[in-house]
């Protein structure tokens, strides 16, 4: 079936061996070797002196990007609300915060940021100003060329205020310029036992899930999403993530945009680990879209 | 490069300061995936040869400037960047000798898209490491 | 930076040269300590997946200039140097299959201020690494 | 004992994990950690793109000393006599090969260099024409104020047809443009079994050594050492070298020069090895030294 769905790969997936084995070099060759035509970075990440971007750097980069043959997919970035220790940032600071973001991802190339949110409690309700300063900065985001897209990660589940109050915000302002991405880490359906984590991994508690089809209303607002998985098998299929009924339904439904590869999984740390499992990814990606 | 450990073997000596031996110092990475504001570093505790070091001798040198643990609160608009080692200054008149050294650090930082209640928890580890010192 | 094995993970992918998959290619790095003229390489044997691969389907590429094995032996003012890996291809058509696969490789070389016998001798090993490759 | 030995490091001593998990930076961090103040580095391993070598190279190299606190002590080049197969190099070709590596030491601030000679035999006897070009390239090293020192290395001894040669050339041309380098190897007395060599170390078959008081004759040509070590223990002494009379010997008859710690042991590969060995060889120099 005919799609405008795309791969990429997050530099996230390789943050474990950043700067001790691999470099932005090899990683944006380790993608290119992928055959994914887009790349993922984070500004705090991999802009080596962010905040600041020199035109040297961005040159480079831009450079990097024809060299490997990559577009730039999605910029991830936060609102650091908590930046102080006893107060949450205002609106106006929020604003700023937002601002300087989209005037980098605009010169670096990018059109979709993933917008990180502070939060206030255990299910991860963003601060409480949130639509003052989203709404503040959708000026902004036109002006830059950049759509704002908060992550929706395990433990949210679709059915959820929080996506309610997205919808809700996004259809009130008529805007294109916020939006969702959406993490696959939500339709998790095996059991972390498979992944093997080790000790020193992250991991949350264990939470309830979405079933796949309750993204369908939600397409049009996605434009992008994060193509999780925790660990690729030897078969080239995901263990825990129900891959073919995904793609089946983003096909089905003509969504298009960018899978981004982000690999969160056991041995990160270990040389060469994210590169095979990225690669593994990447196989399954491309046997499940045809191309 | 970095080093994969922590606490970064490159650095280690003892600060001249005059031509006086004021202190020594020590290289960290920072091992969270994305870079911190300064003002998201909320505690460091050191140990030198299971001795504990006291947080007002502690400085933090950052990109070539030196911070005091105080002073980081404040800055909210320069990052200890992902590749970029911190160095660890300790004041102590006349340095460490030469020889090995034990060295223990811990540092904790909030990352607002946590819950909250990990602000003073959210940590890498606690991390040890035996480094030379010439001089 | 480079990985530690000879046979580098990145950079193993078929080539397509307009729009043709002409055969498929893979990064090597210089084990020796030091930059080897072109003309110093005296040999290179190669097998994938069990099977040698025959001379003359071989190609060099350094420094993004490609040269057969003989051209080699005249290129006394080049250097592969030792950052910088070599990218290995290897002609045949349709390339290799996306999956794991074997790549062995040897290559020899002289040095002048070792003795003369040890020219078709030098070598830093028979090298051996199972490589995946999507397309 | 007023002296004025210097101490330096060769970069070589981290050649195994040079661009795996050291770049040259690393490694002048390393040897100024060590309180070392010179640095040797080998043009064909150091030097990025060598033989070229751009204006910004050079200027981030003046750059880097002055931010490390080194002084450029020697410069490792070849003759590389079996260029071509078949036929050694003309004395008009090691003439050019040689000036060449001239400029390029003298725009990096170097004036003593190891010179590497090709050999016809395996008592690595150099080429027969090496006096006519070493003749030939004297004016040169003058002009670009640079002196070749062959590098005295075991299996070759004091006492021996090779070291007879060049003394008598030196005398002969009444030059101070080509010296000794001499590498400790050529004093070992320590079995190689001390070492602990692995199966993948390349080692020369056992052979003659020479006796430190052999070398007071020659030290008035002896531009530079290689402070060669095969293994520092963790009291911090050499175990197969006998360091403490050859540092006497140097410093009882006034030799000026750097003493240029050289890591040729096992384990070089190994992750962090070779750096804790070069600082547990500086912190044996700075005892034997004095300072
Ligand atoms: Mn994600
Ligand atoms: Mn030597």
């Amino acid at each position: 079936m005919e799609h405008k769905i795309k791969r990429g790969v997050s530099a996230y997936s390789y943050n474990k061996v950043f700067g001790v084995s691999m470099d932005l070099d090899d990683i944006m060759q380790d993608i290119c070797d992928t055959g994914a035509t887009g790349i993922e970075i984070l500004a705090n990440s991999h802009i080596v002196k962010y905040p600041d971007v020199t035109d040297a750097w961005i040159d480079d980069w831009h450079q990097k990007l024809t060299h490997f043959k990559l577009e730039p997919a999605e910029y991830g970035h936060w609102v650091e609300s908590r930046l102080y220790k006893g107060r949450e940032l205002t609106t106006k600071e929020s604003i700023a915060m937002l601002e300087r973001d989209f005037k980098t991802a605009n010169k670096l190339g990018f059109k979709v940021l993933r917008t990180k949110l502070g939060v206030i409690d255990d299910t991860l309700t963003p601060v409480s100003n949130w639509r003052e300063f989203i709404k503040g900065a959708l000026g902004l985001a036109e002006k830059y060329d950049v759509r704002m897209c908060p992550e929706i990660h395990s433990p949210t589940i679709l059915d959820s205020r929080m996506i309610h109050d997205y919808v809700e915000f996004i259809e009130k302002e008529n805007t294109e310029f916020f939006g969702l991405n959406i993490d696959f880490s939500i339709f998790q359906t095996g059991d972390n036992a498979l992944v093997g984590f080790g000790e020193n991994d992250f991991l949350g508690p264990p939470c309830e899930h979405s079933k796949v089809e309750e993204l369908v209303p939600l397409l049009k607002y996605v434009y992008c999403c994060h193509a999780k998985f925790l660990r690729m098998d030897e078969n080239f299929r995901e263990v825990v993530i129900p891959y073919e009924e995904i793609i089946q339904t983003l096909i089905k439904h003509n969504w298009e945009g960018y899978l981004i590869s982000e690999y969160e999984g056991a041995k990160a740390e270990v040389t060469g680990h994210a590169s095979d499992q990225v690669k593994r990814h990447q196989i399954m990606l491309k046997n499940l879209l045809g191309k | 490069m970095l080093e994969k450990e922590c606490i970064q073997s490159r650095g280690f000596k003892n600060t001249v300061v005059d031509q006086e031996v004021v202190g020594f110092q020590f290289d960290i990475r920072l091992m969270y995936y994305r870079g911190l504001w300064l003002s998201q570093i909320r505690s460091i505790h050191i140990k030198v040869d299971g001795e504990a070091v006291r947080l007002e001798d502690i400085s933090w040198e950052i990109n070539g400037k030196l911070y005091k643990q105080d002073e980081l609160k404040e800055i909210g608009d320069i990052q200890w960047n992902v590749l970029e080692p911190a160095s660890i200054h300790v004041n102590v008149l006349g340095g460490l000798t030469t020889g090995y050294h034990d060295i223990e650090v811990d540092y904790r930082f909030s990352s607002s898209y946590m819950p909250p209640n990990m602000d003073e928890v959210l940590s890498y580890g606690n991390h040890k490491r035996k480094l030379l010192l010439v001089s």
